[in-house]
């Protein structure tokens, strides 16, 4: 494979450049407020949309540019390295849509997604349906031409804030558990729905639960044929982001940059000891990096994403893990006193990288499936 | 027993979750510890002995730790009495003993020493939950001498980690006025005895931080299930428990033998144990703590569930007199050229 | 506990290292050839009987002085402090013999074990049952007054130089797999015997293989009931030595002596990291050396070895391997170049430390077990 | 494709078991490799440019790492091939090339540099099978000169730890005398490109090594059989297998680019992306294979077994031009001072 933009790349990026360093919030990063941050959020959605650089990927007739993911790895690398906002994630809610829907759901849903009118969460993981979703109890229960939804979902992203949902619920109780399950396309706003955050170790609302009572979905809302509910959430997970979709690389690179630069005015930079942990953390961001990249041209090259992601995702969680001790070692008690109060959330904030998407211990088991090791 | 005493105050007075530390009766637990005499094992007895063993001191220590409970036992009860009664200042232990009053200990900005004073550094009063004063030194021609700073002016909360103790942070300058002097000058000797003593008991908190979230952990493996079975059964899940077990059992027995030691060998044998014990301790409690989280899975990622809470305490403790690598120094030191 | 000698210990210790001093054979440890190795380590055993040293644990009708194990404790710990040969092994042999022989094995064999007139193995494990002890094939069929035995056993520590094997075979292929393994004592001098050493990877004999070819073994030489050799198999492992019976700790001492010893010459004690490494080192054999001392304290007052014991073989493995970790990277490329090749033999060496004795992994599923985890 | 080729060389050129290492026929196996043209990839062309990129000899190292195979291609097809090419001594490349004589170089005692003569260190000839000399480098005025120094006196075998290659050793002193001058002296740049395609290609014979140790180790959990069932079906061997896969495939993710980047950037990227290479694969080397012999369990540990090859292979090529510590101090440099 060849690492080099091709010329065509080359100038994407140029341009791309150019136009985040005109575009980019000025101190966007500065805000606190949890509300205003979600509405820039929305806001660098649009923009980003009007300016063509949503949906890159995406088929042309479904308003996507038909171009290769390469683009889309350059707009997450370029966002990262010029500190822009996070990038909107609909490349796995497009993804399920345009595989799984109908024409007039299409016509619908997507154009909206794609253009940042309408923002989306994931309804799938349950109280006591993690690592295995399969067992998910959240019932859809068909009443005339309705579907009547009651259950509670758990570590939905983005729930406070999202206005549709694509919804997993158990349509068939009576059929093998994999069978049984369909898939929604809810709005938020249905009566019904009730939101509530769920603030991790860190101290800050990550995630939501999201508890469904009685609340009523149109039967043309679900997408595909009852029961295809496990393959097409098999499908949005497997276009779930992985390390290099969501601008992490180049965030770890600055973050990288920041614990140098703590290393830096703490006087360690003289302790050989300490410039090889720095060294290793920049090994570390490499080879996640490069691992990346090598995925990124396998799916360029056709190929839907496989077990392999499962590699990424593990040395994302030992890159960031290894990198918040890092800066835990560096800062010693500052960290534990309040005076880099930042960093012990940044600590927290590191470690369901393992658990969240797949625990490292699934992971694991799907590399040994991949190794096609015995059941 | 010492042992049940520690855990039935450690049981009621210890957060299921994180939301109780805004309710348990923090005083009636106080009251408790001073009721069973437990606040007084490091006054000295008529012939000038401890009224308890490192040993007995670690064992509450170990037991409040596993409640985290969030009372300053460490603080007053251990590192302030103590440092009292080296400096003979019996009245002043006593005092404490009764549970009246509390008295913890100022650390420098790192952590990881007792603050020398007058000086316009930052200094932290730790575990001060409930304490009027904090206790440093000044150094002197006769050796050090303990001093007594009152908390009420120049210090304000510090957002610490640690969800089950109270941190106040003094930006300086804390001048010569402010410090009162308490017993007579400290020989080198006894310094070094009450950091042998003072680093044993921050290991064995931790060691007892570590042992009830890997027990958290275990019994949560016996009611989850996923795939249809409980998660315990999970060969990975098994082993996860089993090396933070290992490692939380491998730091108790340097901790233990590490509160022999504190009455029973001379002063840098003590104190290499007491080393070597805080190594042990500093070095798998980020990973004994993470573990735990990750057990729990999801859940255990969230602030209103209990396992962060141990990984703050862990955490803290890890820093207080120095961390791993700060004791591994010192060792080396001892080992390499008999420092 | 009470981690002192008591005044009798303190004197016993005290005796004992004189008598040590005065009579450990100078030079025994730079011995090369291998058989004469053997022959000084039975010499040594019979020396050590004459003083009193072998079995001191052992209740006094069969041989022993009845002591309290911390007896054996301490000649383990002065023996390695002080750089004397390997102790013998008669522990768990004696253990077998003493909980399940009849009056008259008991006279014939527990003389000669203590006194090292004869030397004993263990023919336990198979090519095809390592960690799975009890799917054993070795077969002895009952023919008249004598058993024939056919099979092969493998890791038979001292198979080459014993004069006894401790064997297990299966004697009824009908009954569940556990119940129908016998135990027997046999001479390795029998027709239909031969020794095979097994040469692990450092380039060393240090264990052997047994090919057992209709071997007649007298019924008399049965070890308790029929069927009751995997009950006596369990006894045996859980009194096989652990660290803390083999000296290890006090040569774990030493060889942390001499990799400091190699820093200082390379010049590396200026490096912190070395140092502190070298420091890490020692914290390693301490928590290893005060678990064991609390289990030994346990077995004093009265308990049988339990799963505790895990915890220090899973500590041991870790610190004997850390150990060679360490002095590698500290001889660097001289260990690789044939410069430092001891140590590149004891790297070898330390590895199946990890294996052996039940590995790692079953180490770690005894605790869960301990843990009352689920199955 | 050259990886196949590579493999096939291998497949019947490596090892099963060591004591094949006795029998197996290494002069057809470096014929082969002649044959194939696999000896000339660092030769010029007639543009000068090398006749096989970085990225191809890096393929042929990986696949001659996973088999094992024991002939001197870095050493004398990379190694030294490359040296003579960069001084511009291309009829001694060719030569080297058309496999009939063989060349190495010589490194330091630690094996971390190529030795600067004359002097009176110890230098190994590394990789030297069949070799009659051995390349060094002199120290002049315009630059660093390549010499070449005859194996034929004053080498001695050495014990090396790795099985598959041959390790003479001198012990000096080599004198100016039997150093003969080879090709035009070298720019620093020449060296330091010279530099990063030798880190990489053993990067890439370590990320042949750990694959084929991993998958021999995974082909075996499918045919051991423990208590009633495939060991493969253990949760605690899988997810081994699967630490030990990531390391190895996150290995060759970092060789892969080092490899591109040889011909395709600047010396001081190419070289830093070598340097990444390197570190990757020496760091996780050693846990990597010993993974590999503790599936395997008792019988790995045995000599006869092939897991230790694959052990001390790794292990010696760790060393070979600096290990992950020589690494990350140069890479620290550039990162944080930018030397």
């Amino acid at each position: 494979m060849d690492y080099r933009d091709t010329p065509e790349e080359a100038e994407f990026r140029a341009t791309l450049r150019e136009w985040l360093t005109a575009t980019i919030p000025a101190g966007w990063d500065k805000i606190e407020d949890e509300e205003e941050s979600v509405r820039l959020r929305k806001d660098w959605h649009r923009t980003l949309y009007r300016a063509g650089y949503v949906g890159m990927s995406w088929p042309v007739e479904y308003g996507g540019r038909g171009l290769s993911p390469v683009y889309d790895a350059i707009l997450n690398e370029e966002s990262g390295n010029l500190g822009a906002p996070p990038l909107p994630s609909v490349g796995y809610i497009g993804r399920a849509i345009f595989m799984y829907a109908s024409e007039e759901q299409k016509r619908r849903f997507l154009p909206p997604l794609l253009s940042g009118e309408a923002s989306w969460c994931q309804g799938f993981s349950e109280p006591e349906a993690g690592s295995d979703l399969a067992s998910l109890r959240t019932a859809a229960r068909l009443d005339g031409d309705h579907y009547v939804v009651n259950g509670q979902k758990m570590w939905t992203s983005g729930g406070q804030y999202a206005d549709w949902c694509l919804l997993l619920a158990r349509t068939d109780p009576d059929v093998p558990k994999h069978k049984g399950i369909s898939a929604f396309l809810v709005s938020m706003t249905e009566p019904g729905v009730t939101v509530r955050p769920i603030v991790i170790a860190s101290g800050e609302a990550e995630t939501a639960e999201v508890f469904w009572d009685d609340v009523r979905i149109p039967v043309e809302q679900r997408l595909g044929a009852p029961g295809e509910g496990w393959r097409i959430a098999m499908t949005t997970v497997a276009y779930e982001r992985g390390p290099a979709d969501i601008g992490f690389i180049a965030n770890y690179r600055r973050t990288l940059r920041k614990v140098e630069g703590l290393a830096a005015e703490r006087g360690l930079l003289e302790k050989e000891e300490v410039r090889k942990a720095l060294a290793r953390a920049y090994v570390r961001g490499e080879v996640l990096r490069l691992n990346c990249m090598e995925q990124l041209s396998m799916r360029v090259s056709g190929r839907a994403p496989g077990p392999e992601g499962s590699v990424a995702k593990l040395l994302w969680a030992d890159a960031e893990q290894s990198l918040q001790h890092l800066a835990m070692d560096i800062l010693g008690a500052d960290e534990m006193t309040g005076v880099a109060a930042g960093w012990l959330s940044s600590y927290f904030t590191s470690r369901p990288v393992s658990v969240y998407g797949g625990s490292a211990q699934i992971q694991k088991n799907i590399i040994a499936r991949m190794l096609d090791m015995p059941r | 027993m010492l042992k049940d005493v520690a855990a039935q105050i450690a049981g009621s007075a210890g957060p299921s979750n994180p939301s109780d530390l805004n309710t348990l009766d923090r005083a009636a637990a106080w009251r408790s510890l001073a009721q069973a005499g437990l606040l007084a094992l490091r006054t000295r007895d008529d012939d000038g002995r401890p009224v308890g063993s490192g040993v007995e001191v670690a064992v509450v220590a170990e037991g409040l730790g596993a409640g985290l409970v969030p009372v300053p036992y460490l603080g007053s009860a251990v590192l302030a009495t103590e440092l009292l009664a080296l400096a003979g200042a019996h009245d002043e232990a006593e005092a404490l003993s009764e549970g009246d009053t509390r008295t913890t200990v100022l650390l420098d900005r790192d952590l990881s020493a007792l603050a020398v004073l007058p000086g316009d550094q930052t200094v932290y009063a730790w575990d001060a939950d409930g304490a009027a004063d904090a206790l440093a030194l000044t150094a002197g021609p006769d050796g050090h001498q303990v001093v007594r700073v009152s908390l009420d002016t120049g210090f304000a909360p510090a957002a610490g980690s640690d969800l089950t103790r109270t941190l106040l942070r003094s930006d300086g300058p804390i001048d010569g006025a402010r410090l009162t002097p308490v017993g007579s000058p400290l020989s080198a000797e006894a310094l070094l005895r009450w950091e042998a003593l003072a680093l044993t008991v921050i290991s064995a908190d931790i060691v007892g931080v570590m042992r009830a979230a890997v027990a958290r952990a275990v019994a949560y493996t016996k009611e989850r299930v996923q795939y249809g079975v409980l998660i315990g059964s999970f060969q990975a899940v098994q082993h996860l428990c089993a090396e933070a077990y290992v490692q939380a059992e491998a730091s108790a027995s340097a901790t233990n033998y590490a509160a022999w030691a504190v009455d029973e060998l001379d002063v840098a044998e003590a104190l290499l144990a007491a080393r070597t014990a805080k190594t042990q301790a500093a070095l798998v409690a980020r990973e004994v703590t993470e573990t735990v989280m990750q057990v729990f899975g999801g859940i255990g990622q969230t602030y209103e569930h209990i396992a962060h809470v141990h990984t703050r305490r862990a955490l803290t403790d890890r820093q207080v007199l120095g961390d791993e690598g700060v004791q591994l120094v010192r060792i080396a030191d001892v080992r390499l050229t008999g420092e």
